[in-house]
């Protein structure tokens, strides 16, 4: 209800004066995104003079298209941002929605993984990409494991369940969702988190990306949406419980039960410990960028500082 | 004994009543013409006795087991010639005896020179003239094993030297093996030389009219169609079928 | 519609006797609900989520017919031209095979980047699908028509224009509803397709949505929606092949589908 | 004046030659009739002078200009009818029209009903027999504008009265408005009673072997066919195309 | 050959020319490499990329084939199975445009875990794509085959299986090859997605890796290679169509792609 009386008030009077503003989410909305749906159905972003309109952008990819301009905004990843500037794509970090890397490998209970090193003689699920065996190499490392006795299979886009199924042990899961899931069916499992084993696989995942010409055109407008959507994540931090009745009104297509247990999950994970939501930090970037550099996987070395900035976070 | 008996066989398409009660036999080994005026249902007849349609009654018997809607134990030269464009004359030509039985190519090669087409054994339908392509589909029945021959206007295209060859060489088939044979045709000259009998349908719903016996001794030669017997019989089935003509009032 | 009810029995029961045996493996195998969920499921998840799914299907119904409408034009348009114009023909026939072979994955950040998040980049992706099986048909139906009947208009002073509306479409009219046949099937799949470009709303969304939450039944209940649609969509270009072709011989016709 | 002048026309298919050097002219308002062997180039001849087919050698003129390889100025009935199977026997019919000008529905149905076809307007070329196609496709042509007609065989399929009566009808069609007329047939009376002159082409490869003008007056009766002249002309006739006739030896 | 000569330039003096405008474009308009690299870009990075993607483009050929040869080979079936039983295909056929229906999204997990992350749910892809066109064209083809001659074969006593042998299945060799021609457009595609449910090779493992690390120029180059796959195979089959059906009268020949 509170929401509709905003709506009303603002068709009348302000409607003419709202900046139209397009923000294309990663892939399909999830309680990564809550504080931006908030921000919108609470009217946050009217308060501050914005029309946001929220897509999702299917394949084509939000990062292209928040650096083409297509979008204003988008929600985006460190690895990918990092990937895209070294190609030269013109996109720049604005804001961490997530403090610390909530990612996983997880497996089924009964396999008994709890450690990198009993991933030797397993096999794992993922989808072709180079990193995750240096990643698998890095942590399994740490406890003398070796990376080569891990099975690594390719398994597209076949979903986590969908594997364990089929004799997958473990895969790269967000736990914010696909674990929250998992305690919803009472499947019990097991993960090993990255941020245990290796502070350089600490990452920002996700976060809020815009392109380079909009901090320079409209610095003001960055800075009033980023306003708005640390207001709209304040209330998914304080007030979990009507954050995701927002959400769900908002995608009455998710399922709810998986959303209200995923935002209680993910409320406390959304600040940590920043001293204020959206904050990113110098050596995070630059630990991961030089990681990256250093397994071969990047061609050059990144410029840490201006792939992110802090400047556009209220005080 | 009877080959073939037609039985008060009639059929309407629609509202269209094409074929009324109509009842004849032909004999083992007799060659029997159908005379009859242009859309008055003789291929209509054919197609029935093939069974391949359906009469709205009546029955058709062969060796006196009905076939009536059965197709498949007649050999019919079709009123257009139907070959297949994708074969060449020669496969053309042995199509029938490959759906019955074995392919005799050294009979098809022999019977497809007789009929003047020697070089074009390998040459496709779309190569031949009119005349040619009728002349195949004629080779083609005849070659089929079957004892019951239906020929729908065989001869049509053809010029009367080409005829009168054909007819000779249909007339010497038919003495050496003995099969039965139905005949259409417009050119009642042909059908006096060839038949021992003529049927004569008429107009629209087609009844058999008369019958006539044709009583030329056999073999025939070219020559009797200049005795005065044979114009005798030609002015009388003329008159038979002027008499009936009535679909076309002029 | 006599004739549908005495013929439409037996892919009913084909059907349901499908239905019946995933029901029922389903429950003797133990198969869980986020795998494979059983029929009765869907059906029971389709009656309950109705209210929500209705603007889904309005929406993606309305891409289907514009898209279809537009890509069989094109596809007929393009068909016309390449056999009128045969210097174009051998200029452009391979460009459009080279259309087909461009993925999804790489045509939408283009589209979208060129064209926008709204209809059109939507009704691109489903003109490329519809567009092709029509052309490829029609083509090789204008090639085949009868030469002699080519033959008699060409003497009797017929232009090509008139060789070509008076003999060669109305002959090509079977092989384009062959293609059309190809075509409505893929435009609703298309469709589904196009509304992965950034839709907000649409059987496209609510599937992707529904995959990701796990909502197995959700998946199946949109699945059932495109296959109905798919089958209503073959099911009236049939009629209008009906409809249209009404010359052919009646042994054939009762031979029809 | 000439209509129609064909000059040194040769035409091979490969090594197959089938037209040799054939040269001759049709004048305004001339009736002319082509007899030869079948297989022997008498449509390949139609198919250059419609334009459709290149000759090897040689020039069509049509009203002095030159035609050859120009199709579009001639009224055609091919030897298989060649029906439009989507269209109803109207429109079949109307076609020649539609394609030069503006349909008389009026006149057609006139026609049709003159051909013996009335109740068929509305049918399928499937449902009509062999004869009935024929006539439909030579009722297209006649209803064509053009000032030349070329006619394949147009009453092969036809019984003998219904032939009679559209030979006549030809005829008063021909006379009312004039137009020149090449016809081919294998039927020797059917020339001599419809024809101006009779040309006759040798066996392959085809040339004018002899030309006969036919000195019958017009208005022509059928009570001419029985006359002793007719029969006389046909003697002459029937031994020229028999000597020449040597495609077929027999 | 030497009619490949004299009909080849011109469409590859249209590939050039858009070749030539996509490079000027791309200059003009300073398109970044990110969003749209111009074509000297792509063919630089195919030439020092070459070793690594030849292990990709193997891989995919494999699947490719396998895939169009069981797929066309079960389309060919399917087709001669509904056309010579009614019952099948009065049964059946609605079956078949539902199988064209179920998005990958869905079939991927169910076919992984029915069959494992092997060849065979690749195949089954592959398959899915290719069969339909072909069913589809040759039904429409049995049935259009010449009433006249059914007529005079089944007189002289055909089976039914002679009737198809002789009559329908010649007559119907043209449709199957517009409808192959389809397919075989379809096939490289439909390769492409199935590497998506998971393989180790290919060059839709290529192109994902490419474009999740912003490589467009490598995407690019993964779609020259579709697009030159697919017309390879299209030309093949139009080869093999000129080969098989001869008899065509030779002024419609000429006119043949
Ligand atoms: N399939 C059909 N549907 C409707 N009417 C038909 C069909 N086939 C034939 N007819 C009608 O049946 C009648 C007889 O046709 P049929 O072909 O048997 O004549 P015919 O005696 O062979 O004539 P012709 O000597 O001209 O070949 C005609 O009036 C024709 O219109
Ligand atoms: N397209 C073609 N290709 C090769 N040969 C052909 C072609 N068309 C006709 N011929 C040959 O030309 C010759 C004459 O054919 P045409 O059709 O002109 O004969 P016609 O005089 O009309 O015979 P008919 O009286 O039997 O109709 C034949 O030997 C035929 O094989
Ligand atoms: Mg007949
Ligand atoms: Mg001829």
């Amino acid at each position: 209800g509170n929401n509709e009386a905003n709506e009303e008030a603002t068709e009348g009077t302000e409607q003419q004066d709202l900046e139209e503003i397009t923000l294309v989410l990663d892939w399909t909305p999830n309680t990564n995104h809550t504080g931006l749906y908030v921000a919108r159905d609470k009217g946050y972003f009217e308060e501050e003079g914005l029309d946001v309109e929220i897509i999702m952008p299917g394949e084509a990819g939000a990062d292209q298209l928040v650096a083409s301009g297509q979008a204003d905004f988008g929600v985006s990843y460190q690895e990918g941002i990092t990937m895209a500037r070294i190609q030269g794509v013109p996109i720049v970090s604005i804001a961490a929605v997530i403090q610390h890397n909530t990612s996983a490998f997880a497996s089924l209970a009964d396999s008994n993984i709890t450690a990198p090193k009993d991933f030797e003689g397993k096999s794992y699920g993922g989808w072709g990409s180079p990193i995750e065996e240096a990643v698998l190499d890095s942590m399994m490392q740490q406890e003398d494991a070796n990376v080569d006795e891990v099975e690594i299979v390719n398994i597209g886009d076949t979903d986590f369940f969908a594997a364990m199924e089929q004799g997958i042990d473990f895969a790269w899961i967000y736990y914010g969702w696909t674990g929250v899931e998992a305690e919803l069916r009472n499947e019990p499992i097991n993960t090993v988190y990255l941020t245990d084993y290796s502070e350089k696989l600490d990452y920002y995942t996700p976060v809020l990306s815009t392109n380079e010409k909009m901090i320079e055109e409209k610095p003001e407008t960055i800075k009033k949406f980023v306003s708005a959507v640390s207001k709209g994540y304040q209330l998914a931090i304080d007030n979990p419980e009507e954050a995701a009745d927002i959400l769900i009104e908002a995608v009455p297509d998710l399922d709810a039960e998986l959303v209200r247990a995923s935002q209680e999950w993910l409320a406390p994970k959304y600040q940590d410990d920043a001293p204020r939501w959206g904050e990113q930090k110098l050596e995070v970037w630059e630990n991961y960028s030089n990681w990256l550099y250093e397994n071969d996987l990047l061609e050059a070395e990144l410029d840490a500082e201006k792939a992110f900035t802090n400047e556009f976070l209220p005080n | 004994m009877s080959k073939l008996e037609v039985n008060a066989v009639s059929k309407s398409f629609g509202d269209n009543e094409v074929l009324r009660d109509v009842s004849f036999s032909i004999s083992d080994g007799e060659f029997v013409s159908l005379l009859g005026p242009s859309g008055s249902g003789k291929s209509t007849l054919f197609r029935i006795i093939g069974g391949i349609a359906q009469p709205s009654s009546g029955t058709v018997k062969l060796d006196s087991k009905e076939i009536t809607g059965k197709p498949g134990s007649i050999s019919y030269t079709p009123q257009s010639p139907s070959l297949m464009p994708w074969r060449t004359i020669l496969n053309n030509v042995l199509l029938g005896q490959e759906i019955t039985g074995s392919r005799d190519e050294h009979k098809a090669l022999e019977m497809i020179e007789r009929a003047g087409l020697k070089g074009y054994e390998n040459s496709y339908p779309h190569e031949l003239s009119g005349g040619m392509k009728q002349r195949v589909s004629f080779i083609r029945s005849m070659l089929s094993p079957q004892g019951l021959i239906l020929l729908d206007e065989p001869f049509s295209a053809l010029d009367e030297f080409t005829r009168l060859d054909m007819q000779k060489w249909l007339l010497s088939i038919w003495e050496l093996y003995q099969r039965s044979i139905l005949f259409v045709t417009h050119n009642i000259e042909e059908a006096l030389f060839l038949s021992d009998r003529i049927i004569i349908l008429s107009a629209k719903p087609a009844s058999v009219k008369k019958e006539f016996i044709i009583p030329f001794k056999r073999p025939r030669d070219e020559r009797i169609l200049l005795s005065e017997e044979f114009l005798q019989w030609k002015k009388v089935i003329y008159e038979e079928m002027r008499q009936q003509d009535v679909s076309v009032d002029y | 519609m006599r004739s549908f009810l005495q013929k439409g029995w037996r892919p009913i029961l084909v059907i349901v006797l499908l239905l019946l045996g995933w029901q029922l493996s389903t429950i003797i195998l133990q198969i869980p609900e986020w795998l494979l969920p059983s029929p009765t499921q869907i059906v029971r998840e389709a009656i309950t989520g109705w209210s929500i799914f209705s603007g889904h299907i309005t929406s993606t119904i309305q891409l289907i017919f514009i898209g279809f409408i537009i890509g069989s034009s094109i596809g007929i348009f393009v068909a016309i031209a390449l056999h009128l114009v045969p210097i174009l023909r051998e200029a452009f026939y391979p460009l459009i095979i080279i259309s087909q072979n461009i993925p999804t994955i790489v045509l939408a950040p283009l589209l979208v980047i060129w064209f926008g998040f709204g209809m059109l980049p939507k009704i691109i992706v489903i003109t490329l699908v519809c567009f092709f099986p029509i052309t490829i048909a029609l083509l090789d139906g204008f090639r085949q028509s009868d030469r002699d009947l080519k033959h008699y208009m060409q003497m009797a002073g017929a232009t090509n224009r008139q060789i070509f509306w008076k003999l060669e479409w109305p002959h090509a009219l079977p092989a384009l509803f062959s293609g059309l046949k190809i075509s409505a099937t893929y435009s609703v799949l298309g469709a589904v397709i196009s509304e992965w470009l950034g839709a907000s709303e649409g059987i496209g969304v609510y599937m992707t949505l529904a995959s990701s939450s796990f909502r197995t039944d959700r998946v199946f209940v949109a699945i059932f929606i495109i296959v109905i649609l798919s089958l209503l969509f073959f099911g009236i270009i049939l009629l209008l092949e009906k409809g249209l072709i009404k010359w052919k011989p009646k042994e054939e016709r009762e031979r029809h589908e």
